[in-house]
């Protein structure tokens, strides 16, 4: 570059107050390649860049250098000004003298020396500058979503309804997540059922929305725009497409005592099961852990003790085939909605660092249950018709006792955050019981009360209110079995007394933790976690629905602990993102990204294992013959973010990010300290 | 170069330190844009070098700020956790740890570098680095012993 | 943060978790210590109560009766705080404080107990359990208490009667000496 | 194993019968219990109440001994001197400046290398050992298994068992023939700290104990601490005087439930010493097996 | 010695390797033996001598050993750290190459020097050794030999010394140390984990590292090589060992992996799959030297 113009602005006087912008100008024009340098009133304004495109024309410009206020406030503005003269955008820089000098200084010379100085090292590293092009990428506008309650629920209709295609993989047998467990839902107390499954219908039905349930996502690789998602879907035991889902199958097999997981262990199921009446698809599973036929074809065995479904099935549909199969789906976003798991509170959590409740005993006290497990014996598809009644001898409670704040709030157990939607639903507990046992009685331990949100506060002053519900600030120290009665140990920490309640059953509001296995999922879409399984966001205000991996989302539980009302509106958050993505067929972004000479490159991979993007692939270099002669790093342009962290660590600087190549940094430091 | 200011060039027969910033460009740079929007005065003896990332920062820059003229190098970026680039900054903390180490070791005063973190919100802050920095290096004097290390050994 | 806002800090808070590595400010008062504190009824000031004064710096109100001396250092609190405020070892801080400060005194018959309880280490090196009732006796005023349970005692073969001094107890001794200097020197700004 | 012995001022008097147990068992189960040459008192409580630094110091000077005397582990068989012994070993562990303070205090070399385990600890890591030489099923007895504060807390110091449901003394007692019974109060606090000047905290604590474990269905409790064993044994009588008839619950050291397990003479293991007589307790351990069962069986494990 | 003679003659006759790096007796001392012959596997040798890492060797640097398919190359226990550092940078596939370990009780500062081991004349690396049997080896051969003498680092005491003198005497010492180097490049050509295809300081546009070999370049050269062998320097001494001007870099190495084990609790190890420090990062690594 030999024919640079440098464009001094006076700012009005913010700039000319203090620097004495046609010295500037002067100066610098006496530096070799500059071919026109000048001063003007406001650059930024229409006359001033117009000024721009006319040098650039007079004088064959080939690179242009504004000396005025941050690169943050008008590098775009002066960019787009040179790329209208002809010139690319990317040869054109700011010298920063008005943020960075003049505001910052009173002492003229001092100041003008400086801003000559800036404008300088920026000629300097503006000579080094290469014409870039923005980077295209072809956007595959389908979506993946992960996760089938009810914030992939939402997230899936939004974008099917916005007119793309979507993959909803569900880890489950059917959609429908912990929402479907819920018997009423604060603040409304409407039916949890009734909102959720016309949802899980449509989703269903959708002719946009491919739906696989009892599937798991296995790989993900590529970028943002074009990401190849391989599932494996488990198999089922029988051919689906034949399944009508009468549940003649069910009604047949042997093995009926089974623990149901969508009672909460609190019912029962059989070997070959749909988890409840309204499961989406309503096909059944097999569960390999059960059904003897299964462990008898796994073991090898010849002859089988059952075979009832088979009999039981008139259209042939159960054909214990047991191969899982592998299918891949070429997206263009992510969704993550994999929800949360309670923190299940007997002692053996050691494998997660958290240590268990053994002063409540759960797990060998059976009228101490979770909350999960009382909305199940509390809703009226659960496994006593909603019938309120307690584990031990089916005896209706008529004192309940509530704990909050189990497993959260509680460093010493490993978890110090605060659930968030324990404090809401303890207190409709209250209500369900109240509304059910009117005379019974419900005392509920809490250390605060955090009922922040649309009508909540005053949920929870109608619990406490007009429902009769006992508030007790404190935590519980013990629980113990005495005979037929639960004996909480308490202190009411507000009017100093110990308190000892003998109840019929105690409900602990255990905390919500991210699903299992999410570091895993986390890992193969390249997205951060915390220390307790959340997903990041990329930025806590401004980002909060996207990781940061470009192109996948985060909405509902898997983030943080969150109730419906957030999830659904994190679902839809996260939707419209993937829509504004999917809006154009082609994906627009800077080209400061880092580029490997692969000439020189040893493929040690330093700089694949500090990309945080993970946009550094391996390249097989080969001959003419085809053998192979080394294997060097490449940047997935698509991926790379341009931090150049890469090209620090590069020990032979054979990465160079565009933008910030170190010939012009090292042009910079030259022309500043030389 | 003779608009060059230069660490000889003195006022008042002080000694003016010539200080080099490398600085990301999210959190330090707009701190320092901040600095100038809230006009809050401080040395003019600093020279910014915008980078996206502290990642970006290699200490090939800082040796050779030092061999060109440098008295004195100030390096910023985001705190911990708040990197644009999720963890940028989290390389560069282990990266310059050890340099500084080294260099000590080697005999070069590394109080001649600042490292700090300065977000886009702290303009007061990076103010007082900056200042901070040149008056901490005026005390020290010019870096000429490392500068003149190309000369013939003593 | 500073100026005035540090300074106000309690610095009892900060004396206590110079002295014990435990930070009073994380008791968020939940009062699980005192739903399970085994002599809850018994005291005026409970675990939590006591958290509450030190993070007040309310010296005056947590010296001022039994409470602090009645603790049985049963580790209860401690082994289920949520939060790892450790109450017990707290308390235990308190109670040295008290006494190195002479802020507070244990009740005549706790003091009596313990004072007669290091003095037997500090004159034989070990306890010898006769002697060390009949000091308690003496320093409590109990004079009465359990007599009638001692020739029980005795016929067990259960008391030894003659005190026998370790060979190291000039040991013991300096070792009594260098604490007791350094619990002086900790009173001391 | 060779362990080094700490017995503790107390095992040398009132609770001689814990001494003689453990003595008596030791050799059956092929320990070798070598008594700490000098060793002085823990500190107790007194100390720890009163001079934190006192409470780290004269354990470390016990734990120094050990490390001199060749020992690598050293057993502490009454809970309140493991206590004692293990904070103290926990706590330099940590904290390096703290061990070099107390290392020059004790004017001895000291680099806290030495592990220190408790009654319950032991018998339990000796299970399988006692399984073996058990030559009596205890008759079926019933024994609740009490471990009061000291030995599962603080839960970062001893750490061998859970601190809120531990089961290292019901897998003792049920290996020695016995039947552990299920109760509320095992890890309850006796207030045996104040068995001298506060007793009617005490008998209060105590009486909540004894009365769990008699509801539950226990003949005896087995406890780990001579603090324990004291308050619960002899202030029983005063614990029980409230009540329409006494309690008469025998309060046996683990060591002597192991030791009637491996057929030892009762007289041996110190059963005669107690204030609540143990007698019936014992006759009922000691009686002859019923003819059905076969005892030389090696019997299953039950817990 | 026999068995590893034997052993090299089987390998090479079996094919299973084309090529055998072990040491050989030269006119000054034991030197690098590279056999592709079956017949001359009676050339090798290994005793306190064999100081050379001969992982060096493996580094994809070196195109001339490419032809001879799989190699086979003597290692002693420490050595090992290299071939590990060698796989860990995929510069290496560790099917690639036979490990002969030779259980090594300790060796010569220098390969010329002869006679039984010292306290004096110990390599200071072998001081306090716990590698005398050589892990993660395909075959390991000869008697475990004793521990070597003891006594403390040499090293250890001078950088202990370093550290103690305030900057400008710091500064005076490597200013007289590296004022000697004439970057005839020795040490990088030895070093084992020197393994850019490219050197940084041959890189022109931009000229990162002086060129000329005076004193200012030769500290950015030495404190740049340094850096990029952060938490990678197998500390086998080779570089000062190969230094013609006897620059004491071991103690530069050595300096940083002091400080990279006190700051990130890491030690360069034999386990190829522990990835290295520098490239990773904690969020609670120390930052007191950042305001």
């Amino acid at each position: 570059m030999s024919r640079i113009g440098v464009f001094v602005c006076h700012c009005g006087e913010n700039i000319g107050r203090t620097v004495d912008a046609a010295e500037v100008a002067r100066a610098s024009g006496n530096l070799p390649g500059v071919a026109h340098a000048t001063d003007y009133k406001y650059m930024c304004s229409d006359p001033g860049q117009a000024l721009i495109k006319q040098a650039v024309a007079e004088k064959k410009l080939d690179g242009v250098v504004v000396a005025a206020c941050s690169p943050h406030m008008h590098e775009k503005t002066f960019r787009r000004a040179t790329a209208g003269a002809g010139v690319n955008p990317f040869l054109c820089e700011m010298a920063n003298i008005r943020e960075h000098c003049s505001w910052i200084h009173e002492n003229r010379p001092a100041a003008t020396a400086k801003a000559i100085d800036i404008t300088r090292s920026i000629v300097e590293k503006l000579k080094r500058n290469a014409p870039l092009e923005p980077i295209r990428i072809p956007v595959e506008r389908r979506a993946l979503v992960i996760g089938g309650g009810i914030a992939g629920i939402q997230a899936a209709l939004d974008i099917a309804d916005g007119g793309r295609e979507v993959v909803l993989v569900e880890k489950g047998p059917s959609i429908g997540g912990h929402m479907s467990q819920l018997s009423e839902t604060f603040p409304t107390l409407d039916c949890s059922q009734c909102i959720l499954t016309p949802r899980m219908v449509e989703v269903y039905q959708h002719p946009r929305i491919k739906l696989l349930a009892y599937s798991e996502v296995e790989a993900v690789e590529g970028y943002i725009g074009n990401f190849n998602v391989t599932i494996r879907r488990k198999a089922r035991g029988l051919d689906e497409t034949k399944c009508n889902g009468c549940g003649q199958c069910q009604a047949s097999c042997p093995q009926k005592k089974i623990p149901s997981e969508f009672d909460a262990g609190l019912g029962k199921r059989t070997a070959i099961y749909v988890p409840f009446p309204q499961a989406v698809p309503n096909i059944p599973v097999i569960d390999s852990g059960h059904c003897a036929r299964w462990k008898g074809i796994v073991k090898g065995l010849k002859k089988f003790a059952c075979g009832k479904c088979i009999e039981a099935c008139g259209r042939g549909a159960i054909t214990f085939d047991l191969e899982d199969k592998i299918v891949t789906e070429k997206v263009g976003a992510v969704v993550v909605a994999t929800g949360f798991q309670l923190y299940e509170i007997g002692r053996d959590h050691e494998a997660d660092g958290l240590k268990g409740y053994g002063e409540y005993g759960y797990g060998r006290i059976p009228d101490v249950i979770d909350g999960l497990q009382f909305e199940r014996l509390a809703s009226a598809s659960g496994p006593t018709a909603g019938k309120l009644q307690r584990p031990s001898d089916g005896k209706e409670p008529r004192t309940i006792v509530f704990l909050q704040c189990v497993g959260s709030r509680d460093p010493a157990k490993g978890i110090e955050y605060c659930s968030k939607i324990c404090c809401m639903y303890v207190a409709k507990h209250t209500m369900l019981y109240r509304h059910k046992v009117h005379d019974g009685r419900a005392v509920v331990f809490y250390m605060d009360i955090r009922a922040g949100g649309k009508g909540y506060e005053e949920f929870v002053r109608r619990a406490i209110e007009e429902d009769g519900a006992e508030y007790v600030r404190g935590r519980v120290s013990r629980l113990e079995r005495d005979g037929d009665v639960v004996r909480v140990q308490g202190f009411d920490t507000l009017s100093g007394e110990p308190v000892t309640i003998d109840a019929d059953l105690v409900v602990l509001a255990t905390a919500m933790r991210s699903q299992p296995g999410i570091e895993a999922l986390a890992q193969k879409l390249s997205v951060s976690y915390d220390r307790h399984g959340f997903i990041n966001e990329a930025h806590p205000k401004l980002r909060p629905v996207e990781t940061n991996t470009a192109g996948i989302y985060v909405a509902g539980a898997c983030q943080a602990p969150r109730d419906i009302p957030d999830s659904v509106a994190m679902a839809s958050a996260a939707a419209s993102k993937v829509l504004g993505l999917f809006s154009n067929a082609e994906l627009e972004r800077e080209p400061n990204v880092a580029r490997v000479d692969e000439a020189t490159c040893a493929g040690c991979f330093h700089c694949r294992r500090v990309c945080a993007y993970g946009a550094v692939e391996r390249k097989e270099i080969r001959d003419k013959k085809g053998n192979l002669v080394k294997v060097v790093a490449s940047v997935n342009r698509g991926v790379c973010q341009g931090c150049g962290t890469c090209q620090a660590t590069c020990p032979g600087k054979s990465v160079e990010l565009e933008g910030f190549t170190d010939p012009q940094i090292y042009a910079a430091i030259n022309a500043f300290q030389g | 170069m003779s608009e060059a200011t230069t660490s000889t060039e003195t006022t008042a027969g002080t000694f003016e330190p010539r200080i080099q910033a490398f600085v990301c460009n999210w959190c330090t740079y707009t701190g320092a844009d901040l600095a100038g929007t809230s006009r809050i005065p401080m040395a003019p003896n600093v020279r910014i070098i915008r980078l996206p990332c502290t990642g970006r920062i290699d200490t090939l820059f800082i040796l050779k700020a030092f061999e060109r003229g440098a008295d004195g190098v100030i390096v910023s970026g985001c705190h911990p956790n708040d990197c644009h680039y999720a963890a940028g900054n989290f390389h560069a903390r282990r990266r310059f740890a050890v340099f500084r180490e080294l260099i000590d070791f080697l005999g070069l005063d590394p109080d001649r570098i600042t490292f700090s973190w300065v977000s886009a919100s702290e303009g007061k802050k990076w103010s007082e680095i900056v200042n901070d920095t040149t008056e901490r290096i005026r005390r020290m004097g010019p870096f000429s012993a490392y500068r003149g290390l190309a000369g013939r050994t003593p | 943060m500073s100026g005035p806002a540090s300074t106000r800090r309690s610095t009892l808070a900060a004396e206590i978790r110079q002295r014990t590595g435990l930070n009073p400010a994380r008791c968020y008062q939940c009062g699980k210590c005192s739903a399970g504190c085994p002599m809850a009824q018994e005291t005026r000031l409970r675990p939590h109560d006591i958290l509450r004064l030190v993070q007040r710096g309310r010296r005056d109100r947590l010296f001022a009766d039994d409470s602090i001396w009645l603790c049985l250092t049963c580790e209860t609190c401690s082994a289920r705080c949520p939060n790892e405020v450790g109450p017990a070892r707290i308390i235990d801080a308190l109670r040295e404080l008290a006494l190195e400060s002479g802020e507070g005194e244990p009740p005549r018959a706790i003091r009596a107990f313990h004072e007669s309880f290091l003095k037997q280490i500090r004159r034989h090196g070990r306890i010898f359990e006769f002697g060390m009732i009949a000091g308690f006796k003496l320093r409590s005023g109990k004079l009465f208490a359990d007599v009638a349970k001692m020739p029980a005692t005795m016929k067990r073969g259960k008391l030894a009667l003659s005190p026998r001094r370790i060979a190291g107890v000039d040991d013991v001794r300096r070792i009594f000496d260098a604490c007791s200097a350094a619990a002086r020197k900790e009173v001391q700004p | 194993m060779r362990l080094g012995y700490f017995p503790g001022c107390s095992l040398h008097a009132t609770a001689r019968e814990c001494e003689e147990s453990l003595r008596a068992i030791a050799a059956p189960l092929g320990v070798e219990l070598v008594e700490l040459d000098d060793w002085a008192c823990c500190g107790a409580t007194s100390a720890h109440a009163t001079n934190h630094l006192l409470s780290v110091a004269l354990p470390a000077r016990t734990l120094a001994l050990a490390e001199q005397q060749g020992f690598d582990t050293v057993l502490a068989p009454c809970a309140a001197c493991y206590a004692r012994l293990a904070s103290a070993r926990h706590e330099l562990a940590r904290d390096r400046s703290a061990l070099e303070r107390v290392a020059a205090i004790l004017e001895r070399p000291f680099t806290n290398a030495v592990k220190v385990v408790s009654i319950a600890e032991l018998l339990r890591d000796l299970t399988p050992r006692i399984r073996e030489q058990a030559r009596r099923p205890l008759g079926g007895a019933r024994v609740a298994a009490y471990y009061g504060c000291l030995l599962v807390r603080p839960t970062e110091v001893s750490g061998f068992d859970d601190a809120e449901q531990p089961s290292s003394m019901e897998t003792v007692i049920t290996a020695a023939g016995g039947t552990p019974v299920e109760w509320r109060r095992k890890v309850d606090c006796c207030g045996a700290g104040f068995s001298l000047s506060r007793t009617g905290s005490v008998i209060r604590l105590g009486r909540a104990i004894l009365e769990d474990a008699k509801k539950a269905g226990a003949e005896a409790i087995a406890v780990g601490c001579p603090m324990c064993h004291s308050n619960l044994d002899l202030r029983q009588k005063a614990m029980s005087r409230t009540m329409p008839e006494p309690l008469g619950l025998p309060i046996l050291y683990l060591s002597q439930v192991v030791g009637l397990g491996l057929g030892l003479e009762p007289s041996s293991l110190g059963l005669g010493r107690h204030f609540v007589g143990t007698g019936r307790f014992v006759e009922k351990a000691t009686a002859p097996p019923a003819p059905a069962a076969k005892s030389d069986e090696p019997r299953k494990e039950v817990a | 010695m026999k068995e590893l003679q034997d052993l090299a003659a089987k390998l090479l006759a079996e094919k299973t390797v084309g090529l055998v790096i072990g040491w050989e007796q030269g006119p000054r001392g034991a030197r690098p033996a590279f056999v592709a012959d079956p017949k001359d596997a009676g050339r090798l040798i290994f005793d306190n001598r064999c100081v050379h890492n001969l992982a060096a060797y493996l580094s994809p640097r070196r195109p001339h050993l490419r032809g001879f398919g799989r190699i086979a190359v003597a290692v002693k226990g420490c050595d090992v750290r290299a071939v590990a550092g060698l796989v860990r940078e995929s510069q290496l596939k560790r099917e690639d190459v036979v490990l002969l370990g030779v259980r090594c009780g300790g060796v010569h500062d220098e390969p010329t020097d002869a006679g039984p081991l010292t306290a004096e004349n110990l390599a200071d690396r072998c001081v306090g050794c716990e590698v005398r049997e050589p892990p993660r080896c395909d075959h390991v051969l000869g008697e475990l030999p004793p521990a070597p003498p003891s006594r403390d680092g040499r090293r250890a005491g001078r950088i202990a010394e370093l550290d103690a003198l305030d900057h400008a005497a710091r500064f005076a010492f490597w200013r007289q140390e590296l004022s000697r180097c004439v970057r005839c490049n020795a040490c990088r050509q030895v070093c084992p984990l020197c393994t850019c295809e490219r050197c940084l300081a041959d890189k022109t546009d931009p000229p990162w590292i002086e060129s000329s070999p005076h004193t200012r370049a030769n500290f950015a050269w030495h404190a740049t090589r340094a850096l990029h062998l952060a938490g990678r320097c197998v500390d086998c001494g080779e570089c000062e060992r190969a230094c013609p001007a006897g620059i004491p870099l071991n103690l530069i190495g050595r300096k940083v992996a002091a400080v990279v084990e006190r700051r990130f609790g890491y030690r360069t190890t034999d386990d190829p799959q522990v990835p290295a420090p520098i490239g990773a990062w904690k969020p609670d690594d120390g930052q007191e030297f950042i305001r």
